[in-house]
């Protein structure tokens, strides 16, 4: 589409179009957009698409590209963004939504098993305010093989069902997966060494932390210092309420398992587990944790925190209540976890998120302290049992980190500094000047190469499980046609999006909900939707799709 | 320099101010035509090779951005955001600011109390805070920056308008067409309007500049529309793909262009002051 | 109380009144803003994924988010008062704790910056309005020209670029270096490693500032110099430096006026020069709790700003008296 | 040589040529007293003499000398130092003279500081008890002064360094009578003391008659009369300063109707070629409307830029009578 003298006075007015009213971030798309349940087929020209997404610079870049590609389908296309806040307001809280939501998913521990994407983006469950399938899509065939795989502890008979969901999803095409977006950070190799690539956290970020206990330094500088874009904002365990604080507090409160650098599960403050069957399963914790303050870490205090979690209802430790029944204890080393209702995902994510409270400090909380409850207890000085110790927060500016020498796996750096620097621009600089060692978020290829031309830095591209993804609304003509949807997949140029807005740092993700990266439980036989506009064009016209003289696409006629 | 000099030719400075900005807004209006390549297009430099970041000379005369747009075709379709926003801001800023000062001024009583009590409190509002709290609540947009733009900046000039017609009503000319059987509408706007016109002129400069200013700052932390090209929004992108220090030919260009535009702005305002304030001429 | 201390009195206790009744507006305005607009503090945490519908609502009971208005806007304007600015949504902690030391920290930055820019527009302006014709008027009135129409941000960039990514000589950003061990005697200094990182953000802060007060600094000194006390302090036989500083006096009047109206506007150039410095003041503070929609952060940062304006604004009315007689007595 | 010589003095404002060739002297302790109408170039002759006309004013030919120093051409620290040591000045409007930031005290120590060490406070102290000032005063602000007050403020700073030419501005103008008095006895009393020369400046013919020994006459930038004030009142040689002493009512005859010259003074811009008062001129004649005027000396030694200078006497007689300024121009 030629940036004609037209096209920009359409964006001029689309803008002018809007705010002008009451003020209100997707005011204009509700007149639009009412949720007609039963909708007589319609006719005539189709209406201009509207594709939504927050103003983060990527989604800003992958919109411009998809304006262009999917108006050769003979549409307008209406690309809008919103701030973070307006649009996951809207969309996620209120189910309020255009033709096209695009939003990208980190490369969460949590996410790796199956169950998160499948069940929380395209169960009818999560259809409800709130819920992540806020495209209503609505499918009691595939509501079963869902429910099915959760309660499958076997593997081999669990991927049978996961394999399944997914070809229903290749099918019906309620979402376009436009790429897994390697996670990549670069480190200063002179300084230190033995960074471990690990999927979805790349070398540097929080989430699964193998390189901060592998890594070795090089020089008198004992102490790494990460450049990271957020601040934590609690050092409460129980009150975390966004993915980069939780993990960051898994360094000082060690989960019981956690995941290897390809994503198997692999233990970690438990020795092993063992799942008798879907409900029960028995753990073993590992011996010899100590917490900072010198006291040992027992079974009383592993029961004493889930106790703790059931009886609060934590909102960042929903998932225990929702599945966790009861804990007992067997032995002085072994606890056994009764289960609501059999769940696959229970050592992954729950096993794999909870963590052991010293029980001598959280059972007088709230008590005096005058707080409501436990989640608002500042937790000032924490006092864990993990290969890290707090020793100083600074709001704004940085949080640091000692290592705890005498941790089962003891990290070879003396500490780690995670400083607040908000831009890339000044977290790239102090890079270059040594004033950072690594940077604890992702980068793209052009800043990858920026850095690797110095010779102490190198920057490491690991693949990820998070998905720059783009929702279809199932209930909105014309994306509530299949035909219609499976053109606009056609019609999506994955490569390009990977080339220029990433650098090429990106898998393609072969319209899979499960990143071809994560081998055991991705799908190889989904059919992959190959980039051709004439294929979407002979879609759209087998579906009785016409084009008027002007070029604009016609629905089909009844 | 006599006044009447001023008027007809103004300061050697005036004129200098006047033909730049005449030429940006020339450039703004041909943008469109003057185009090199589209503004939003990913370009390529040979087969399927990104042109990215690629410094001034050959085929981009100011080279590419981080996702390979021509960034002279971004600074000419850009100007028409910025200097648009500028250029609408100051007048709705004017026209609000000049009859609230007209109205308070020339009524006086409890009109002039409630209206400058409102004066008052829009200056008690830190102006770029506050402009930030409404983008940010809002939606990003280019209208929503030119309202928040505008429902603050009217302030100095209600309170100076005030001030000069309280002093032009006592005057002969006002009492004579009063006398005369005018309507206070049109003493307001035939009488004293006319006589403080110089003064609005320099407010409405001054108020491009500010508008200018403010909707680069806006666009800058990310507030703008980020569908709409404008210099700010440029300086945004170059800012969060962390090519500030390397792609100077992306850097450079928007700020100049903002800050040579807004010298254009304050070098004619300059003559409006002098043609407004004589004395200051000697 | 004599008549004119009384006087005195009533004039300031009426611009204290007036003062209230402007915070208390701009209270209400920004309490409602938020109120009106979509998005809430939980909706921040939607997108983690990691909290389900229910928790959410849970979380909005919690947060009392679900009473009405009035009761909210009562309850928070009876805090207010108390001086208690209620917990931050996203920190869990009282406010105040939160802004305390991001107020210092602007102030850190603002303070020197303003009162440099002050005192260099003074001197500057004095100079270029004293030296009439000289090739330096030309020169500094273009420079001034060009201060004026620099955006503060790109200010603040081509500074940080220039200093810091390629020189080298200052810090990137931020206002300390964490795990600072100081290893020279000059490193020893308390304090050395934050004024380091003051270096860069006060340069770019008092070259954005400074353009204001030097031009009416020189526009004043233009009209000062015309004063017949001037030319009777010239008949006397003063030297030239002595005539401009008795010329400086009086024209700095109109100066300490526009420090008021330069505060409000210090505080615009404030949040975007903390941002590009990454410096942990108010203006970040406020601009990031309003994107995350923790209400109290954004209403208290913006609340403490707009107080500071008009105390400045009443500091600047008392030093005007202390500098002109003419005034102190009415 | 006498103290001050001003000699073919010209000043032009932008295109306006204000003062033209104007020459007179002054000895040491005697006393000039300069007079004209508003616009006729009293002020300019003052400022010119002190080095203070504002930007826009240029001297374009003449010199000023002091006991044979030009002046206008000293080098300016040169200049500087003889200021207020050799000639001092009383402003005209007094009102805005003064430092309004800065108390008396101030003032006094920043002068005195200026040319030589001194004990300021006390040298200020006595002088403010000489314009009958409380030393209080020393640290009060010029705007805590009346009007009077605040002009025997400026010539107790004149009085400083015991200068030996005071040039006064119609120090009296716009003071009350009884203030105009105390402070006409004030500059009197200088005077006598201390051998003052002064050059006083005014509109006002009945003060210089009271205080001045000598008098000029200024008409449209030129100087058309100067001599002994006796002899310039009692029997004027130039038609305009006839004009003048008719216009001023005389004691000496209550019952005299006071006269008024028609027209107005001329436009400097450019100046009149020939006489300017001719167009207003009783007893003009084509010739001076034609050929410029001379100054002539007559016996008594007054000089009178006049062509029937030589009919002064008869002129004079005729100038008695109101209808002769009816049939003029």
């Amino acid at each position: 589409m030629s940036y004609s003298r037209r096209s920009f006075l359409d964006a001029f007015a689309a803008a002018s179009g809007t705010a002008v009213a009451v003020p209100g971030a997707v005011a204009l798309f509700d007149a639009a957009m009412s949720r007609a349940i039963a909708q007589q087929a319609p006719t005539g020209p189709v209406p201009p698409l509207q594709f939504l997404s927050p103003n983060w610079p990527d989604y800003v870049e992958i919109s411009r590209l998809l304006v262009a590609s999917w108006s050769k389908l003979g549409i307008t296309v209406e690309a809008r963004q919103g701030t973070t806040q307006s649009v996951l307001g809207e969309v996620i809280g209120e189910h309020k939504m255009p033709h096209v939501v695009g939003v990208s998913w980190g490369g969460a521990p949590d996410r790796i098993d199956p169950d998160y994407f499948l069940t929380e983006f395209f169960h009818t469950r999560r259809a409800t305010k709130g819920g992540l399938n806020y495209g209503h899509y609505r499918n009691a065939a595939f509501d079963e093989i869902a429910d099915a795989q959760r309660r499958e502890m076997d593997p081999e008979k669990r991927r049978a069902l996961v394999w399944k969901a997914q070809e229903m999803l290749a099918t019906d095409n309620p979402i376009i997966v436009f790429t897994y977006r390697n996670s990549t950070q670069a480190y200063n190799k002179a300084r230190f060494a033995g960074v471990v690539p690990t999927l979805g956290s790349g070398i540097g970020m929080s989430y699964i932390p193998w390189t901060y206990y592998k890594m070795r330094p090089l020089t008198s500088r004992r102490i790494v210092r990460i450049a990271n874009f957020t601040e934590i904002v609690t050092l409460n365990p129980f009150a975390t309420p966004e993915i980069f604080n939780a993990t960051l507090l898994r360094w000082m409160y060690p989960t019981f398992v956690t995941r290897g650098p390809n994503g198997e599960i692999e233990p970690w403050a438990a020795e092993k587990w063992n799942a008798l069957d879907g409900q029960t399963v028995d753990m073993t914790l590992r011996a010899g944790m100590v917490f900072d303050d010198g006291r040992p870490v027992t079974v009383e205090d592993v029961k004493f925190t889930f106790d703790y979690m059931l009886q609060w209802k934590f909102p960042a430790l929903a998932r225990v209540n929702d599945v966790l029944d009861s804990v007992e204890i067997l032995s002085p080393r072994e606890v056994r976890f009764r289960l609501k209702q059999p769940s696959a995902s229970f050592v992954p994510n729950v096993l794999g998120f909870c963590f052991v409270a010293p029980r001598h400090i959280w059972q007088n909380v709230p008590g005096s302290s005058g707080v409501a409850s436990p989640a608002d207890w500042p937790n000032e000085n924490p006092v864990g049992y993990g290969g890290f110790r707090f020793r100083e927060w600074r709001k704004g500016e940085f949080v640091r980190l000692e290592t705890n020498k005498n941790f089962f796996l003891a990290p070879q750096i003396d500490g780690a500094i995670w400083l607040v620097v908000p831009n890339i621009e000044n977290q790239l600089a102090m890079m270059e000047s040594g004033a950072a060692d690594i940077l604890g978020w992702t980068i793209d290829g052009e800043q990858a190469k920026r850095l690797n031309r110095h010779p102490e830095l190198e920057a490491v591209s690991v693949p990820s499980h998070g998905m720059h993804e783009a929702r279809f609304n199932m209930e909105l003509a014309p994306v509530s046609d299949p035909a219609f949807r499976l053109a606009i997949q056609h019609a999506t140029d994955r490569k390009e999006i990977i080339d220029v807005v990433f650098s090429g740092l990106g898998i393609d993700a072969l319209n899979s909900v499960i990143t071809p990266a994560n081998k055991f439980w991705a799908n190889p036989n989904v059919p992959n939707v190959e980039f051709s506009i004439d294929k979407a064009r002979k879609v759209l016209a087998d579906a009785g799709y016409t084009w008027d003289g002007g070029g604009r696409l016609q629905y089909p006629r009844r | 320099m006599t006044e009447r000099g001023l008027l007809r030719f103004g300061t050697p400075s005036g004129r200098i101010g006047l033909a730049m900005f005449a030429a940006f807004c020339l450039v703004a209006l041909a943008a469109p035509w003057l185009l090199p390549y589209d503004p939003l297009a990913i370009n390529y430099v040979g087969e399927r090779q990104l042109a990215r970041l690629r410094p001034p000379g050959g085929a981009f005369l100011l080279g590419t951005n981080y996702y390979g747009r021509d960034i002279l075709s971004q600074i000419l379709i850009g100007s028409r955001v910025s200097i648009g926003v500028g250029l609408l801001s100051a007048l709705i800023i004017v026209f609000i600011g000049t009859n609230v000062g007209l109205v308070a001024g020339y009524y006086r009583g409890r009109i002039d109390a409630l209206l400058m009590r409102l004066t008052d409190i829009a200056f008690g509002i830190p102006f770029f805070p506050f402009a930030v709290l409404l983008v940010a609540l809002l939606k990003p947009s280019i209208w929503n920056i030119i309202i928040t733009i505008s429902c603050l900046l009217w302030r100095s000039v209600a309170r100076v308008t005030r001030a000069q017609v309280l002093s032009l009503r006592e005057r002969a000319f006002v009492r004579a067409a009063r006398v005369a059987g005018a309507s206070d509408l049109r003493i307001m706007y035939v009488h004293i309007f006319p006589n403080i016109l110089p003064m609005v002129l320099l407010y409405v400069a001054i108020g491009i500049a500010y508008a200018v200013l403010s909707e680069a700052s806006l666009s800058f932390l990310g507030f703008g529309d980020p569908q709409v090209v404008s210099w700010g929004s440029m300086l945004y992108d170059a800012y969060t793909t962390g090519s500030i220090s390397r792609a100077w030919w992306w850097t450079l260009p928007p700020g100049l262009c903002i800050t040579l535009f807004v010298i254009s702005v304050f070098l004619i305002a300059r003559d409006w002051e002098l043609i407004a304030n004589p004395r200051l001429a000697t | 109380m004599s008549a004119e201390a009384g006087r005195g009195a009533h004039r300031l206790a009426a611009r204290l009144a007036q003062s209230l009744l402007t915070i208390w507006v701009l209270v209400t305005l920004i309490w409602l803003m938020f109120r009106l607009l979509p998005g809430d503090p939980t909706t921040a945490l939607l997108g983690t994924g990691q909290l389900p519908p229910d928790a959410i609502q849970r979380l909005r009971k919690a947060w009392a988010l679900d009473d009405p208005w009035l009761v909210q806007y009562l309850r928070y304007l009876a805090n207010l008062v108390v001086g208690d600015l209620g917990l931050s949504f996203v920190f869990r902690e009282p406010v105040m704790k939160i802004i305390a030391p991001a107020l210092v920290n602007t102030l850190l930055l603002m303070v020197p910056a303003v009162t440099i820019s002050v005192m260099l527009g003074v001197v500057l302006g004095a100079r270029l309005g004293w030296r009439r014709g000289a090739l330096s008027e030309v020169a500094g009135n273009i420079i001034v020209l060009v201060l004026r129409s620099l955006p503060a941000f790109w200010i603040g960039i081509i500074v940080l670029v220039i200093f810091s990514y390629t020189l080298g000589w200052f810090p990137i950003g931020g206002i300390r270096t964490p795990a600072f061990f100081p290893e020279t005697w000059i490193e020893e200094i308390p304090g050395y490693d934050v004024a380091r990182h003051l270096v860069l953000p006060v340069l770019a802060a008092v070259l954005y500032f400074v353009a204001d007060p030097l031009m009416i600094m020189r526009t004043a000194m233009l009209e000062a110099r015309t004063e017949d006390f001037v030319a009777y302090a010239q008949a006397r036989g003063l030297s030239d430096g002595d005539v401009m500083r008795i010329a400086r006096a009086n024209a700095m009047l109109p100066v300490v006026t526009y420090v008021g109206i330069m505060v409000s506007f210090a505080f615009g150039g404030q949040v975007l020069l903390e941002v590009v410095f990454s410096w942990p003041g108010m203006g970040r503070l406020m601009v990031n709790s309003v994107l995350q929609r923790d209400y109290p952060v954004a209403q208290a940062a913006f609340l403490l700003m707009a107080v500071l304006v008009v105390g400045v604004n009443l500091a600047v009315d008392l030093a005007y008296a202390r500098l002109d007689p003419r005034i102190r007595d009415d | 040589m006498s103290l001050l010589a001003i000699e073919d003095l010209s000043v032009r404002y932008g295109r306006t040529e204000a003062l033209r060739a104007v020459s007179l002297a002054l000895d040491a302790g005697t006393s000039l007293g300069l007079v004209g109408e508003s616009g006729s170039g009293k002020t300019t002759l003052a400022l010119a003499l002190l080095g203070l006309l504002p930007k826009a004013g240029r001297v374009t030919r003449g010199r000023v000398l002091i006991d044979g120093v030009d002046l206008l051409t000293l080098a300016p620290e040169a200049l500087r130092r003889r200021r207020w040591v050799d000639l001092a000045y009383v402003p005209q409007g007094a009102m805005n003279a003064l430092d309004p930031v800065s108390d008396l005290r101030h003032q006094f120590e920043a002068t005195q500081r200026a040319h030589r060490d001194g004990n300021a406070k006390a040298r200020a102290a006595e002088l403010f008890a000489r314009v009958g000032l409380d030393e209080s005063w020393l640290r009060r602000f010029p705007h805590e002064f009346s009007g009077g007050m605040r002009q025997r403020a400026t010539i107790a700073l004149a009085m400083l360094f015991e200068p030996r030419l005071l040039v006064a501005d119609e120090p009296t103008t716009g003071l009350d009578v009884l203030v105009q008095r105390q402070v006409l006895d004030l500059l009197r009393e200088a005077r006598r003391e201390r051998r003052m020369a002064m050059l006083f400046v005014s509109h006002d013919i009945a003060i210089v008659a009271e205080l001045c020994e000598r008098m000029a006459v200024l008409y449209a930038g030129e100087l058309v009369e100067i001599g002994a004030t006796a002899d310039v009142l009692d029997s004027p040689a130039h038609p305009y300063t006839m004009g003048l002493r008719r216009a001023v009512p005389d004691i000496r005859f209550p019952d005299r109707t006071t006269l008024s010259i028609d027209g107005a003074p001329p436009s400097l811009a450019p100046p009149p070629k020939a006489c300017a008062f001719a167009p207003r001129c009783p007893f003009a004649q084509p010739r001076c409307h034609a050929e410029p005027v001379s100054a002539r000396v007559l016996p008594d030694g007054r000089h009178v830029a006049c062509h029937r200078a030589s009919e002064a006497a008869a002129l004079w007689v005729e100038a008695q009578a109101p209808e002769t300024w009816r049939r003029a121009g």
